[in-house]
Formats: structure tokens, C-alpha cells, sequence
């Protein structure tokens, strides 16, 4: 069943929008974060127009109601990515997630000369927590390079790096390729040479189905504002027999069980590593974009904004002097296309780009390995999701061929 | 007018309760009528066998029940809390579930509840604890089963 | 000039919420958290409906407006607290603020039997961080205990304990007893020993004019919720010369400047601890939050609560069998209210009373320590912001008469 | 037209520069104008003398300036960027100033670039770094006062 754009988009109000020089918005930077239905920006006005109250030890109503919508949310996330909600920890994003693994159970869980796995092809967020607990407690950081002519990663070096590894960390769609790892290849292989793994979903789960229990990761970190959530908010998904290894990483609030002068005992289960006034407002507002996404599936999803990529990416070859880094045909990828003109400067790109009322993400995408691997500082990337159309994506490639004509 | 009956699981005795909370004037006179059950709780849990064992977790005050059979195996649930609230929901739920085998306490939902009135009792949050307690009351049921 | 509370209730559409029972909302619960003006409401929806992008790097019309809406907000917040932009670190709230500074500023520059020196009076935000520093690096916890007749600190103690101390971690205002601690004295004295100050601030900025450069505090960490704002966000203010002694605490995307696989290098300043997406919703609405602050006098918001809040007090005394703890009529109270009945337990005055449609919190306030120095387990609390009314007093009044004579 | 002319700082220069933009048809000749300007730099640095002392904090490419005065004491800016709508920026930055004394220097506002109707420019979150590259600008002209 193909998805009803015109439906679909008559629900995000922002797609409405004229950019101050008169342009259409034509809104390419699902990457970087995705907008929001209607419904989950109104479910979070409705919670603090209705019921907003500080949850937990809920004695009057509102506190009951904030508390469960608050948990009902948990219940309809965790579904969503196929796990029970006492495995979801809310966190403030991906980052926070991946922090919070590195606080919460790799301090406690490895010890000097330790290995973590990386691959070349992390964002920061899943590369500085491991380099600073390698200064910290000196664990041995290695990096799987790609193959930068197939944009895959090197499995061969794969499985020669996870040997004696304990954590293997993988983002399962990179954001400025959008190349699909084989992350059911990687949790076996990790899982056989003994290694936990945590895989970076930040940039799958807005066009992938994600079955944390089925997958068998050990760690998944995601974030509610590129899958029509609200900023502020995200997860880490923890296997069950993991969780009871982590120790407690913030503290204060509501993941103690007693306090006294001499010491604390503390909560078990996600509750541990939750602390201080729940995200309320920004949990009610993710549990409706799951919903939300709920009438789909992730497939028809996936399927759309491929077609749009590859489509896009044919027709941008076409044009003189563009390389596009990463392979957006493939049918599995995201749908990231990370491009460079030859002799027009990125950022020039990205300016040009923005007068016709083109939102492209340009930058190192907080990736600079990457950028290092492929040689190049920046690209620009022109990223699509559930909402964009084919028509947007032919208006597209017509400015970026006036640019090219003008400019080059 | 009682509108579920729970598959006929309710003794005459709970359906007697049900109606007499179902005839207060508001609100706060069944609240007065719960602490008047509480006040004759058929079998409180002395305090001296509270325990962490017996706790009921997510409740805002101190509750706890125990759980046993008789020697012709019927339900004996004794319950005992520090909030009349509460103490008063334990002492109906105790009308409603002692003398059933084990396994028909499996089988009861905490209906009963909403059918009384008691708005405060309708949601896992809620800070009576009234859903927590009756959940453990049927998991002590099913080991009881055994 | 007294507060036109007509206007300002009209511009809370929570307020005109009736409960399940038919009952008229009567929210008393503001020491957990505050209710929000639409104006706030709107700036977030106005937000995603209108202008919502990733922030920085922002080379399109969207990140730009996101960008500069998130910067501006941080000028006006640090502005509104009497400091500069760049002393304002985001945080999700003030729980995550005090365990910056445990993790960021006592991890670096403090040691093995340092001292840092609590309160009987501290929220569990401000205790069990410093107790698990305790148990990690053994830096010595001591608690300044309070006098249980005035319900103030004891300032006698406090001069010992703070002898050769490296931290002084003190809650402005207590969200328990109303009580405000001394705190031009209590940095002076703390200074004057050697020790750097941590002020928790939740509690008093929705009432009290904070100038932080002012004060001179070390650090103070303040929550959005609690002031007109929304959840999710809050600040750690910090002085100048005190950022540079702190480390990096969580990492990944926008605190970095560069990133290879050797290692990385970090941005200054507020920068430096501020990872991840940004919440860029909350912030917008707790900037609108202070602007809508910013109509006002700190001192009417403050004499308005203060008159509900000793009215109250004074007619609560007259009814047999209640005990209220704290001063809530000293004219520096925050005008929480905390209180029990001799007989009617908390849980179930709590229940009764929202039978009646007041919100109030019962428990024990996430200060178990004080609950101890009081000898009870719990209490109740009401607690008054700007938009409550005499009138809401007298009907909570007269219900909890009518509770007493019916339950007792 | 020229809605501003800035306390009279603008040199007739950088006037007749500013109503050769507002002649443009729209914003994408502007951009060609900003190229070509970019393309003929009265002053660029070179790429070698491009540092960390020189570098704009905050814009997205590589820029750098620096700036001196000549032995009569007029400044001299000279900068350097990798994207031509900054290299042309700083062209244009370079007409209005050069030649100023310092003082002069200090006391002119960025709005030259607003007249021009480079919107891009107008805030100073904006990926071009402008205002970035202006107010170090005026930085370097303060310290040539002294
Ligand atoms: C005195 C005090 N400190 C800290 C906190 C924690 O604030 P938050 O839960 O917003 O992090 C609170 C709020 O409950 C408080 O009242
Ligand atoms: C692959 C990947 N990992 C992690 C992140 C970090 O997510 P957040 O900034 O929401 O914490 C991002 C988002 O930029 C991403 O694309």
C-alpha cells in the first residue's frame, strides 16, 4: 500500500512553511532531526494545557494522570522497538544513551586494557565516551575501517578486531552514508568471540523496524526527535540480565529507595537510572509519534524514502562535478545522500541551496573519522523521510543544477 | 445498580458491600464508609508480622498482606496497612476472596473497586496501591495453587 | 502594585480543569511543579510547527532561526539570573546540574578525605550524589543538622562543620519547610573557610530574584518545571573561573571540536558540557517562561504566595489535631506548607483532600534525612505559586475542616 | 536604496557596491555578484599565512583575517576563506575599511551586508560567520588603537 502524501503531509504543519525570501520549505535534513505531526505537538500542549503535574508518588489526580500517560508512553515505546518497558531507560537522547553505557556499565564492567570495538564510521557520540574512558581507566579503543570504495564496512577486519573484545559498538545506519551495517552478522560474530554489543539506532529507527528483543544487541541507543519526537528525550534499550550489571549512573531524585545520613539504597530495573522530575511533557510526546508511526509500517516507510534517494541520486550523478559518498541506491540504505561539488565549497553549496528554500545538512556530521577516511572536511547531505515527495526531489535537482550552471 | 458482575464470581456478601457504597450520597461518604471497614477489618495482619516479605510495593503508605489456606484449602487473606484507605480495601477484598479456593482467586478482577466508587483505585499509579495489592494477592494465590 | 490575578489565571488553561468527580481544580502542588501560561505553551508548538531544525551548524534558514531562538533563550535566562550567557550550562533539570558538579568539578579537584559539607535539609538531588562520590573517591560527607523548634539551619553547627571543608552544597529554600537558609551568610562563611558553594536553587527561583554574579555562589542549579517552564530542562550556573577547573562530563556531538581515532580535543566554556542534540523546545519555552516572569516583580510574586500561604498556616493552627512543620508565616518563607494530622494519615489526607479537587503531594518529599530530624515518615504539603488565590485558601480551608470533623 | 548610511561611514565605495546588490534581479545574483567580488579580492591572505592566531571562530568554512595599519596608520585588512560567499564578504568588508583609521573602524555596524540584502548574514548563529568575521574585525581595529 503506498503511503497518502498528501494526508501524511497536511499533518505536519511546518511543511506549510515559507522561508523569509518567499521560497517553499523543501525540508531535506531528516537526518539531523525530523518534524512533527500534529498530534504529537497537541499531545504535549494537551498534557500541560490538562494535567500537567510532577509524576510519581501520585496522591492527587493529576499526578495520577501525568503518572500514567507517562508510563503508558514507556509501555507503547518499548512495543514499538519489540521489548518489555522495564528494559527502556529514558535518557535526554542517543548520546545520553551511549553515555550512560559508558558510565553505568563499562566503568564497572571493564577494566585496564579491556577492548572496545568501534567502527570508522561512528558519529561522535558513540566515539568520545570510548575515548575518554580509555584515558579514564585505559581500555583499548579499535576502529574497523570501511571500504571507501563500497562504503561497507571491512568485515574481514571486523571479525579480526572483536577477537578478546568485551564491547562491540556499532551505529546500525550511518548518518552521513546512510549505509545499513549487517548488525545480525555483527551481534553473532560479537556475541561468539564474547563481546557484548551496542548498537547506535539513531538513524534506523526512524525507517526500520527495530526488534530489541528478537535482535539479541545487548544495548540499543535511540532518539525520539528523528522518529517525530520531541527533542529532549530518547532511550537506551538494555537486555534484562545486562541491566541487573549496571551500576547507578546520575543520581538524586527518584531512584532512590531510602535515604538517610549513613547512605541510600536504591530502585531496581530502569528506575535506577532515571533520576530527578521525569521528561514528562517530551515522553508523552514521543509515546504519540510511536503511535503516530504505529498506522505504518516501517517498511512502506523505508520503501518511500528510497525511492525518492535512489531516484535523486541517479539524477544527481548526472550532473557534472557532484560525487556522492555512500551508496543511496542500495536498497537497504537510509537514504542519506552525502554529496560534494567538485569546485563549489560546501558551505557555498549549502547557501545556495537554502535561497531556493532547501534545508541540507552540511558539515562533518559530528563523523570527522569518517570525513578523514574519505578525504573530504565536509559534504553537504540531503536526507528525505515519510513526508517528502518525488516532487520535491525533481525541484531538487533542477535548483541544483541552476547552482552548478551559475556557480561552478 | 452493579453492572459487571465479574463472571458471577462476587459472593453476596461483596455484592451487599458493593450496593451500600453504591447508595452513598458522594464521594467522601464512601471514603467514611471505607474507614468504617477498615475499622472492622474481618482479619487484619498484626503489625508485629509486617515484614519486607509481605510489603506491597508501590503503595505510598506501609501495606502488607499474607497469604494462606485453611485446611479444607480455602483463601485466608489477612491484610494490614497504615493508611485507612487502604486498610479498608484490604478488609472488602479479604470479604470477597476468603473462603474461595485459590484458583477462583485467580480468576477475580479488581472490579469491584470501580463498581464501589473508588475513583482513587483505578489506575496502576495511583497512590492506594488498591491495583498493587490485589495483583500480589492473586500471585500469592497462584503459588498457593501449587 | 498587587497582581492582577483575574489576567494571570487566564492565561493558565489548566486552570479551568475540572476533575473526574465534577470537582474544580484546585492546584497546590507547585513545589513539585509549576503550572505554564500559554505563552509558554505556545512558544514550544510555535516552535515545531513553524521552525524546528537541529541547532548549529546552521547553514539552512530553519537551523539558523532554531539556533539563534536556543541562544537567545540562554541570553535571556542567564540575564534573568543576574549572569552572562556563557556561565549557563543546560542541564534536564536541577537533579542533573548538582551531578555535573559532582562529576565534573569534585572528580577533578577534589580528593580522599575532602570535605564537603550538606544539610539535614538537602533534597535527595543534593545528598545521595555526594554519598556516592563518598563511596568512589572517600571525600568525607558531613550534614549540618537543624533546629527542630525554629526550623532553621544550625548556624553554630555550621561554622564547625565547615572548617576545612573544599564544598558547601546548600538548598536555597527548603521545598519541604518553606524555610530560606541564609545564604548571603552561608557563601560569606564558606568563602571565608576555603570552600567553594553550591546553592540548589529549585525551590527559590520561582520566587526569589536570583543574581548570580551577585551572590557570589560557586554554582547553582535551578529546574525549568518549577517556574513557568517546561520539563526536561534546567541549568547549572557556574562562575568563571570556576568552568575551567571542570572536566568533561558526558560526550559525543557538539561539545567536541575535533575528533580522530587518536583522540579529541573540546570546545570551552558552556560548550564543553552540553552534548548531544540540544533540548531546543525547552529551551524556547523556558525563555518564554522568563519573559513571562519578567512582567513581574520577584518581590510580588514572593508577598502575594507569602500572604495565601500565612493566611493559610494561621487558619490550619485553629484545627484540632494538625501540626504544621516549618514556618510558613516568616515573611522569607517560600510558602510551602507541610503538615500532618494526628490521626488521619498522610496517604489518606492526601485522598481526601483530592476528593475535594486540591492537589497537594504527600510522601516524603525526597528528603528522607529531614523526615528523620522530624521524626515522621511523611507529610503533607500544599504549596502556592502566582496564579493561586485567597479565595482557593479559604475552600481548602474549609474542606479540610470538614475532612477533620468527618475522619478524625 | 539605501535605507542607512551609518553615521556617514560608508565610503562611496562600498555605496555604490551596496545599490550594485539592490540592482540585482533577485538573491541568487547577489550570490553571483558575492562571487565575483570574491573572485577579485582587493586583499586576500594568502593560504599560508591562514593560523590559528587569525582563524574565525564560529564559521563554518575556513576564514581568517588579519588586520594592521600602514605607516600613515589606516588599516588594512587583508582575509582569506574557503568558500567564495565569505572570501566575498570579506572583500566587501575590506573596501569599507580600508584605508579608515582604527577608531573609524571600531565605530562602523554590520549592516552594510543587511542594505546588500544578504539575509544570510543577519544572524550570528548563520553558517556564513559574517558577523563572526565583523566583530573579530572590529576586535583587531581596537587593539590597533592602542
Ligand atoms: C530543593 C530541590 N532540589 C532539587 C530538586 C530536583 O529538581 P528536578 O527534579 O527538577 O531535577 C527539587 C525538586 O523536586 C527540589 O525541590
Ligand atoms: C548515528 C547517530 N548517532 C548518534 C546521534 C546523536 O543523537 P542525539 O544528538 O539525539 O543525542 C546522531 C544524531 O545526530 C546520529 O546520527
Amino acid at each position: 500500500m503506498a503511503l497518502d502524501l498528501k494526508q501524511i503531509r497536511s499533518e505536519f504543519p511546518i511543511l506549510q512553511r515559507k522561508l523569509p525570501n518567499g521560497k517553499q520549505l523543501v525540508y531535506f535534513d531528516n537526518a539531523a532531526t525530523s518534524q512533527k505531526p500534529r498530534c504529537v505537538i497537541s499531545a504535549m500542549s494537551n498534557y500541560y494545557e490538562q494535567y500537567n503535574s510532577n509524576a510519581h508518588r501520585a496522591n492527587h489526580t493529576l499526578a495520577d494522570e501525568a503518572t500514567t500517560a507517562l508510563e503508558t508512553a514507556r509501555e507503547n515505546i518499548a512495543k514499538f522497538f519489540g521489548t518489555s518497558p522495564s528494559q527502556l531507560i529514558y535518557t535526554s537522547g542517543a548520546t545520553e544513551a551511549i553515555n550512560l553505557v559508558a558510565f553505568s556499565w563499562a566503568r564497572e564492567n571493564l577494566r585496564r586494557d579491556d577492548i572496545v570495538v568501534l567502527t570508522e564510521m561512528e558519529h561522535h557520540a558513540d566515539i568520545v565516551p570510548w575515548q575518554q574512558l580509555s584515558k579514564e581507566i585505559g581500555i583499548e579503543v579499535r576502529y574497523v575501517p570501511i571500504n571507501t570504495e563500497t562504503y561497507k564496512l571491512d568485515m574481514e577486519a571486523f571479525s579480526i578486531a572483536i577477537q578478546d573484545s568485551s564491547l562491540v559498538c556499532v551505529v546500525h545506519t550511518s548518518n552521513v552514508l546512510g549505509v545499513r551495517n549487517p548488525i545480525e552478522e555483527i551481534i553473532k560474530l560479537s556475541h561468539s568471540a564474547g563481546a557484548k554489543v551496542l548498537l547506535d539506532c539513531a538513524q534506523s529507527a526512524p525507517h526500520e523496524k527495530i526488534n530489541f528483543d528478537g535482535l539479541g544487541a545487548d544495548f540499543i541507543a535511540i532518539s525520539a526527535h528523528k522518529m517525530a519526537g520531541p527533542t529532549g528525550i530518547g532511550c537506551l534499550l538494555v537486555k534484562k540480565d545486562i541491566m541487573i550489571q549496571m551500576t547507578p549512573f546520575m543520581t538524586g531524585g527518584s531512584m532512590i529507595k531510602t535515604v538517610t545520613t549513613e547512605g541510600s539504597t536504591f530502585q531496581d530495573g530502569h528506575a535506577l537510572f532515571e533520576t530527578g522530575t521525569p521528561r514528562i511533557a517530551e515522553a508523552i510526546g514521543w509515546g504519540a509519534a510511536v503511535e503516530w508511526l504505529n498506522q505504518f509500517e516501517m517498511k512502506e516507510i523505508h520503501s518511500h524514502i528510497h525511492k525518492i534517494a535512489s531516484w535523486t541520486s541517479i539524477e544527481m550523478k548526472k550532473i557534472p562535478g557532484i560525487m556522492i559518498y555512500g551508496d543511496p541506491e542500495r536498497s537497504d540504505s537510509s537514504g542519506a545522500i552525502s554529496f560534494l561539488h567538485e569546485s563549489i565549497q560546501s558551505l557555498d553549496m549549502a547557501l545556495l541551496l537554502d535561497e531556493g528554500g532547501f534545508a541540507v545538512r552540511t558539515g562533518h556530521h559530528c563523523a570527522q573519522p569518517l570525513m578523514d577516511a574519505l578525504s573530504v572536511p565536509s559534504t553537504n547531505r540531503a536526507s528525505f523521510w515519510i513526508y517528502n515527495t518525488m516532487d520535491e526531489a525533481k525541484l531538487f535537482i533542477k535548483h541544483l543544477k541552476y547552482i552548478v550552471e551559475r556557480f561552478a | 445498580m452493579i453492572h459487571i458482575n465479574d463472571e458471577n464470581m462476587w459472593s453476596s456478601n461483596l455484592i451487599s458491600i458493593i450496593e451500600e457504597f453504591q447508595d452513598c450520597f458522594d464521594s467522601m461518604e464512601r471514603y467514611e464508609l471505607l474507614f468504617d471497614y477498615a475499622k472492622n477489618h474481618p482479619s487484619p495482619l498484626p503489625i508485629e508480622e509486617w515484614n519486607e516479605g509481605n510489603k506491597i510495593t508501590g503503595c505510598q503508605s506501609r501495606a502488607h498482606v499474607s497469604c494462606n489456606v485453611d485446611d479444607e484449602g480455602n483463601f485466608i487473606l489477612m491484610g494490614g496497612a497504615d493508611a485507612q484507605i487502604v486498610q479498608g480495601l484490604m478488609a472488602i477484598t479479604a470479604i470477597a476472596v476468603n473462603g474461595m479456593t485459590p484458583m477462583s482467586v485467580t480468576k477475580m478482577t479488581p472490579k469491584y473497586a470501580e463498581e464501589m466508587g473508588i475513583h482513587s483505585s483505578l489506575t496502576p499509579s495511583r497512590a492506594n496501591g488498591f491495583l498493587n495489592m490485589f495483583r500480589r494477592v492473586q500471585e500469592e494465590a497462584k503459588k498457593l495453587m501449587k
